[in-house]
């Protein structure tokens, strides 16, 4: 599926929901089923820093697309994570580069995505889009 | 508190009524800043939308109307925290700018290599980072005063802390983390044993206790305005006389001076050596409307209320499973930290938040604490004498909720 | 400007509305603060009464809608100046501790024994001793650049003060005391030829002219809010990330700190690295709400008003007998200072004031030019937009009173 | 005359100006009558520092009386400078340290007084009065 699609389907999932406990209750799950990362990718070089909860993502290339894989410490924000992976994960350098990433707005989760928010996500979507940038980089020599 | 005055203290705070998410707001941010009773933002305008005039030096009218505002200002703060002298008020931007300029300006006379400085291991960054600076750039060390398991600082300890080469001590009244309130008194009365000067952080003191620095017999004594009601961009700084005629300025420029030439400056006398540039007037008239407000209130009301309600949500936060505090010792104040199991901080906050409910979460600028406690960070309520059992009672339940949704 | 504008701009400022000893207020004090626009009072209110809060790493909406708002402001001024990014925007108490912020840090990691600062005759007060504190702490030696008799820089002797050893100008845009617009891009033209920062003092600039940092290519700008329509206690320095990235933090404290433990501690990025301690948002926000009106009522409209102002005022002086001024070049903006023979300033503006009339008198903090003209100070009057061609009527008339009166 | 008889008479001078220009013209008259003092007076020593208009202020003792001298660069603050010594020279250290002045006030030139005003009277007067107190400890040795 391409990323607008995977947003799409993401925004008619949440639609499902008409108050907020309920949003942030499949959020808690999402961030529950995230696949654990394997510990020894928490270490200090996967880490975004400076935030209240700890976020560590990194990325490998398989087959002209970016895999990605990152954790959290707080729920809330694995969650948001989840959403992330499922819409960027899999996908070309070049779209993830493109991303808008506007379904969290849709979903009425955009104020985690605030560059002023300490949850790290803003940074770990920065990391993600530096990551496919690198991967272009290389691909291209 | 009897409740009319309450329900009047409510009514004066605009900022309690509105909602968020949809629920009455429940302020408990009150040591990251509290709301302002709205007779702060009328004098601010007030002042702006009339006298608005640069203070000092000024022949006209309106001048000399701002310079008596400011200066009579001055002394109303002086009365409140009961300082000898009017001259002994320093104003600042704030309580980090205040122990900046004690950090620089004490330390160029009487900090050199080899010396030490000690500070407790609650301090707020504001009060850690400055003194590391100084320590870098004299060579000088600096001493932590270590806590027990319930948050009292070890009296003990601190006494053998100090040594011949220990030139002043800078501690916090209230720990903006944990609420404990710590023995000032005898940390003074100890360190003049031995002529050593106090300063004390009352950023979080400030607003929870009368305070009489003539009792106290304090060095110095710092505040902010915004987190005693009034606004943010001015501070207090209180010196002792004795010392501040031995300190150097701090910032230089206008105001400050007596004399320049290109070749000499010579300074101007306390409070202005002090205050170069442009005071904040209509910051210190807001402040100074702000404590008259709470004078006016009673502050023996407010602190009596105050504890009541902290003993209150003390109570009602100990007969949740799964909630762990940290600073357990009996004498507290106005703020409370804890943990939920198995549940981060962040989480907690978030959806405490989506409940109408502002509460801090992290480390709250006091890092080393944290860590020495080996925790990442608490969930902090802290109160003000606006809050209600009432809005006690709503948190309680919105914390249940927070673990049902976690569990 | 339409007189329906004039008309619209004077019922803004609530302050004008008032009478001085039983006469209409001609407020002539702009340099030392201008009056406020009531949608600045209005907007630091609404600050305080709704989303009032501390900013940056809270969770909770308010804290959030608090930092949006405070971080919005900084991409306001960054707009207005035209800086190439919002981190090079340093929010500050006022300009003269912007000042005190550049050369503390940059003095700390740039200037050594023996190097050179260049500053020149007509400098604020602000614009001097900090200067003269580094050389005195560094060994560094202070230049001044001269001016001609009608009050222009001398600018080949510019050229010839710069050394190898020169490492930073700093200049102010427009003389608090003259109204002289100095040849700033000149200047930095210069200084850049040989690699050398240029600050400049934007105190009286930032309010009578557009202000372009990247055509400019000044290092530093710094200006005070409440000299552009804004409040006290709230100020800017602008500087290029080159620099500002080289330079060590000033003021350390909460925000501007990354990590904390007793051992180490490292510091934040841009901006946030140069702001210790809880910033004055309330001031912030008026600052951009002043700005915001600037804009609105539209910059070309005031600067062309401005010098027209300023044009009739000159003509309307120069008709007075006995009657000197200071500062005859023709790149003037926004103040006259004059004396009257035979007659002391203090008296003048004790008159003036009787009359009604609010101008400053003295050596305005810039002791150095005042000597250098051989005079004990001058009598200043100086302009804002809400000024009118009646207002200078009257003041002429005024001074022949004056005369009368000591005649 | 004692102090408060001459306060009282200017009180009463001054009840005669129904406008403020009259009593500044009178002001500015009486300034201008001031005896003028030794130039060689006019040194550093006996300078009131810090303000707008210089105030220069000097004192004797003669016949258990303190005789005052002083002078400024500006004409309305030498006016009220002639009021002082109208009311303060040829008294006693005792009356002079006790008086209030708070004719001043009755007058309408107390603003003339605020210790914010930087026209050096307030200083002028706290050095009067630091003659006065350092002559009686002279005179009671
Ligand atoms: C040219 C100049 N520089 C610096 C300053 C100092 O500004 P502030 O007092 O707001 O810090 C002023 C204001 O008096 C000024 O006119
Ligand atoms: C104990 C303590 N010290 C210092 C500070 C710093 O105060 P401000 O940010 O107002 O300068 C705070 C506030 O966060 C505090 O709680």
């Amino acid at each position: 599926m391409t990323i607008e699609e995977i947003e799409n389907q993401l925004v008619e999932e949440f639609g499902l929901f008409d108050d907020w406990m309920d949003k942030y209750n499949y959020l808690i799950e999402m961030g529950k089923s995230l696949p654990v990362i394997d510990e020894k990718l928490k270490t200090d070089r996967y880490l975004i820093s400076g935030c209240q909860s700890k976020v560590w993502v990194s990325a490998e290339m398989k087959d002209g697309k970016v895999i990605f894989k990152a954790d959290s410490d707080a729920i809330i924000t694995k969650g948001v994570i989840s959403l992330l992976i499922r819409v960027l994960s899999n996908q070309t350098p070049d779209d993830i580069i493109n991303a808008n990433l506007s379904f969290l707005d849709k979903i009425g989760l955009k104020e985690h995505l605030s560059p002023t928010r300490s949850n790290g996500l803003t940074s770990m979507i920065k990391q993600m889009k530096l990551y496919a940038l690198a991967f272009k980089a290389k691909m291209s020599k | 508190m009897k409740e009319s005055t309450l329900n009047k203290i409510r009514s004066d705070f605009p900022a309690l009524n509105q909602k968020i998410n949809g629920r009455p707001l429940i302020y408990f941010d009150n040591a990251a800043t509290t709301l302002k009773p709205e007779v702060v933002t009328d004098s601010i305008a007030t002042y702006y939308n009339s006298i608005n005039s640069n203070v000092h030096r000024g022949v006209h009218f309106l001048s000399q109307e701002a310079t008596d505002a400011f200066e009579n200002a001055r002394i109303s703060i002086q009365k409140f925290i009961n300082a000898s002298h009017s001259h002994e008020i320093i104003f600042t931007k704030g309580t980090t700018e205040s122990i900046n300029l004690i950090a620089y300006s004490f330390s160029k006379n009487f900090i050199k290599e080899g010396d030490e400085i000690i500070i407790s291991v609650m301090e707020h960054h504001a009060n850690i980072v400055p003194w590391q600076m100084v320590c870098e750039e004299k060579g000088a060390k600096l001493k932590i005063i270590p806590m027990d398991d319930a948050g009292n600082l070890i009296i003990e300890d601190f006494e053998n802390l100090i040594t011949e080469k220990t030139k002043i001590v800078s501690v916090s009244h209230i720990s903006n983390v944990l609420g404990i309130v710590n023995p000032v008194k005898k940390i003074i009365e100890i360190s003049h044993k031995y002529n050593i000067p106090v300063m004390v952080d009352g950023a979080q003191g400030i607003v929870h206790k009368k305070i009489d620095v003539a009792e106290l017999d304090c060095d110095f004594y710092c505040f902010s305005g915004h987190k005693i009601y009034g606004p943010m961009g001015v501070g207090v700084l209180y010196g002792k006389e004795k010392w501040l005629e031995k300190m150097p300025p701090y910032q230089t420029g206008g105001e400050m001076i007596k004399n320049v030439t290109f070749k000499k400056t010579t300074f101007n006398e306390l409070p202005f050596k002090f205050e170069a540039g442009t005071p904040n007037v209509g910051g210190v008239i807001g402040l100074q409307a702000a404590l008259n407000y709470l004078s006016a209130t009673g502050l023996d009301i407010i602190y009596d209320y105050e504890e009541e309600l902290l003993k209150y949500a003390i109570e009602k936060l100990s007969l949740i499973d799964g909630l762990q505090s940290y600073g357990t010792a009996s004498n507290k104040s106005g703020v409370i930290s804890f943990l939920l199991d198995g549940i981060h901080q962040y989480d907690a906050g978030t959806i405490l938040d989506k409940l109408g409910i502002a509460v801090r979460t992290g480390n709250h600028c006091a890092q080393p604490l944290i860590d020495s406690i080996g925790i990442s960070g608490t969930i902090r309520a802290s109160f003000a004498m606006y809050n209600t059992k009432d809005e006690i009672d709503k948190f309680a339940e919105a914390i249940l909720t927070v673990q049902e949704m976690f569990g």
